[in-house]
């Protein structure tokens, strides 16, 4: 059953250096705190998926955490680069990064497969190059009309990390707004790490809201304002001057590693993060 | 038209994307141009044009334009909201959505589009987002408009990654490849408009702006352009596009700027 | 965009003989009024799918109406057999009913490939002889770890008739409670036929609705009670009574083919149809 | 235990398949004897056991037994409700029902069932309602628990048509087949227990409920049964049980009476 614990020892216990680990959200319930804490524990070697990884992400592949990304779109939604990860990509600083790219397609299938425990997806080829550079995609002979479709490998993560609005005390965890491909991805996790804003007595049903039933949430983790500088409906706005600031603050290795050493390892935790940028 | 209110390239690029639009069809909106475009397109001739977002959001009716394809004034305005999986599958896969937009950092004659990288994608000179959705809106949309500037940079002889496709290498290739969609009918350049030929599919340069030079379009493109006789010129943007544009732009930036430190 | 009109004029524009209809619900929202209507119609050779064929597909069976079945499970449920159902297959009585036969799992994967527009769908194989008796399910190699899978052949009905909740005037479509396999089972289709209990002005957002834009409806009839002896929660109750009854009217010939006559074919609509059946 | 509570076969059948459900696991439910089983446990030994109803209910908590899989209140009672396809791809398929609840038609000695069709399949001399999720269940589910009378008739030498797998050939047949569950883990009758081999996965007599014979066990029996060594007896029917029961039937009986004309 559901525990319900600090973030810091859900990470420590749940994800070892190594770790194949999904952290999603689609612009909206991105799981920043857990990838902080990522980085406050040190941890490397990580295979990373998302299908849009964001500031999060080049903040772990700028630190050096991440020797495999897979993904769908990697950009500053809205501004542009990423630049930790286009240095990572163009120059292998800090070290290289091995890709393994879908389309949005493909990649939202493959987590459909692994929720389903089957090994493949089958959906129609568009054509692009993306599939070709993918051992992950294959052709597939459809056995009713001869077209050739695409398989899918499903993804398996060790370990899916969502944020979402709430949870009760048995591990029933709730999210609405934009959910994305996050009930996929907690689906096809051997493991689900769960923060939320706040952990409830009863969970009041809602128009459009996903619930993961306690069944396959491993852990629960309160993090109120936990997907800075995304944000959770109803609980937290878009910071989007953050965004825009992360294209300088990333653009440069050297103030990058000090915004890291000041903001996320010189802090404990979300609530230290969030006062320490709301003083420069 | 007041000068202060002057059409810059972007502006007609919005305005000329927003005019394709037909009412009470399914448009399949990214961030930036595109949803200016759709956006625009809801308050002049088309209010019932159906917005989809891919972050799942079906009919959404945003006041001001997002900033990211996550806001939640999406999720709010929506008729409703669906997984990803879902959008992917049931609706675009599926063939539902009349409009997509796309753009990229390289087209190449047959409208084919590079938002992977630029040189070799194992070690790229400059690494780009990648594929998104967009390969899927390319393959799946009843019919595809390309947005993007007109350069000899971007409009080029040959993609260093096919990352969505429009004609391939032309003529019967893209039915010869099972796809559904009808492809890229119309890129829309801050100079003129590209539609393709309807048997080699390659395409052809078939309206200018108002004020544009064929040289300056030929400059721009990294082929040998083949122009449409006759060229027709874009009819002029009209006061009433103009207004609804800057009036969207405003609200938007009044609704985004930072709020003072409660 | 979607039509407003009666169900009369909708079964008779959209569905001639000789259609391929699901009429998907279950045990909740079943859109039984529809049945009725194409009986009254007199329409024939229908080819019908459902996951679970109950009292309305009996009818339409024991009329004759239906030339061939794809369900994965026949019953009147709670209470026994489907009499009219049996006899058809048993003694081809009125005619030969073709058999097209799937479990759950097979039929439900069926429809996501019919709305996603792929030719088949791939899940794990159950081993069941179901599939072996069934052309649409074939055999799969995994292109990557060899294991042999099942395919089944999408479902593209012609139309897709459902019952929900409450439609507003534009043609968006509201459905809650157990909503089963209608979302799919209507985007699989080329047309889509929705009786409702009521239009209304504004749709307002519910916890568990589903929502079916008008994009995708065809038409929209308001038909109050168009489920009996099925129900729509917040609407009707389910008439179990009347569920224990068909056993007794279903299980012989004569009686079926008077009852017929007298509720359904002496009827108009689904209101005369609840009247005369309240007198019995 | 007084005479008016005395336990008919059917509530024998119905307590020792409780019994076998463990607290807080996920068992998959059907009408009937599972669900009343299931919904029993949970008054007894097992309030927090997760009930998931193929109807989409997860973590139905109903107050009486339904009268159908897709009555209003397993919707009302449940921690979510969710489609049809995701019951069977994310949650059967997937491997994350700890118990599944099947029966039958026919049984044979590997627990194989059937309940399409007795006699030829495209001419059978009686037509059953077909697979429904039962061969889901059974390929599936981590354990399925098999419920049904015990008669000659039912259980036998061979089968017309196998619905749901259970052992298939016996041996490692289930596992060289590639399904992830365990298989039928047990049998339970209004006579008694069956439970497989270790190696041979064949169906042996484990138990007897108190007051039956050996005797009415084989002569129910299709086949030559195999009889454990040595033979238990299940524990009487307790009065808690017994009453429990009871007043879930009452309950339920209540519930679902035919309400007064209005």
């Amino acid at each position: 059953m559901t525990a319900v614990l600090p973030l810091r020892e859900a990470i420590a216990q749940h994800i070892p250096d190594g770790a194949v680990v999904a952290m999603e959200g689609f612009t909206h319930l991105i799981p920043c705190a857990a990838g902080h804490e990522l980085i406050r524990q040190g941890r490397t070697d990580l295979t990373l998926l998302r299908m849009t990884p964001d500031i999060i992400y080049d903040q772990l592949i700028g630190v050096g955490a991440v020797r495999r990304l897979i993904f769908s779109w990697g950009g500053n939604p809205g501004v542009g680069s990423l630049h930790r990860f286009r240095d990572a990509v163009e120059n292998g600083w800090p070290r290289s990064l091995e890709l393994v790219e879908h389309t949005h397609g493909t990649m939202a299938a493959a987590y459909a497969a692994g929720a389903a425990r089957q090994p493949f997806a089958t959906l129609r080829s568009t054509h692009s190059d993306t599939a070709a550079h993918n051992p992950a995609i294959r052709p597939l002979t459809c056995p009713f009309t001869g077209d050739t479709l695409l398989a899918v490998a499903a993804h398996r993560p060790d370990v899916t990390v969502i944020h979402a609005q709430r949870a009760d005390r048995a591990g029933n965890v709730q999210l609405w707004g934009i959910t994305g491909v996050q009930k996929e991805a907690a689906l096809a996790a051997d493991r689900v790490l769960v923060t939320v804003e706040e952990v409830v007595g009863r969970l009041e049903p809602l128009p459009g809201a996903v619930l993961l039933p306690a069944a396959i949430v491993t852990a629960v983790c309160p993090v109120p304002g936990g997907t800075h500088p995304s944000y959770a409906q109803g609980y937290s706005q878009r910071d989007n001057a953050f965004y825009i600031a992360w294209d300088a603050i990333s653009r440069d290795r050297d103030r990058f590693l000090a915004w890291i050493d000041r903001h996320v390892r010189g802090t404990n935790d979300m609530a230290g993060f969030l006062e320490s940028i709301a003083h420069v | 038209m007041s000068d202060a209110h002057a059409a810059t390239g972007e502006d007609v690029m919005t305005i000329v994307a927003a005019r394709a639009l037909r009412d009470r069809t399914l448009c399949f909106v990214g961030i930036g141009l595109p949803s200016a475009a759709a956006n625009l397109a809801r308050r002049l001739h088309a209010p019932d044009l159906v917005l989809i977002y891919e972050s799942g959001t079906i009919g959404a009716k945003p006041d001001v334009l997002p900033l990211s394809i996550g806001d939640g004034e999406l999720a709010e305005t929506a008729d409703t909201v669906v997984s990803i999986p879902e959008i992917f599958a049931y609706w675009l896969q599926a063939g539902r959505i009349d409009t997509g937009f796309l753009s990229g950092a390289q087209i190449d004659r047959f409208g084919n589009l590079n938002s992977t990288a630029i040189g070799d994608w194992r070690t790229p000179r400059v690494r780009l987002p990648g594929a998104g959705g967009a390969p899927e809106i390319a393959a799946h949309a009843r019919e595809v408009i390309v947005v993007m500037r007109h350069s000899a940079r971007a409009f080029v002889e040959k993609l260093d990654f096919v990352t969505s496709v429009g004609f391939l290498d032309g003529r019967d290739a893209r039915g010869r490849a099972g796809l559904s969609g009808a492809g890229p009918t119309r890129v829309i350049t801050d100079l003129g408009v590209l539609e393709p030929d309807a048997d080699t599919h390659e395409l052809v340069l078939t309206a200018l702006h108002p004020g544009v030079t064929l040289e300056a379009v030929r400059d721009a493109t990294g082929w040998p352009l083949r122009i449409a006789d006759p060229l027709a010129t874009t009819a002029p943007v009209t006061e009433r596009e103009q207004t609804a544009l800057h009036e969207l732009r405003r609200r938007t930036a009044l609704a985004h700027a930072p709020k003072a430190p409660s």
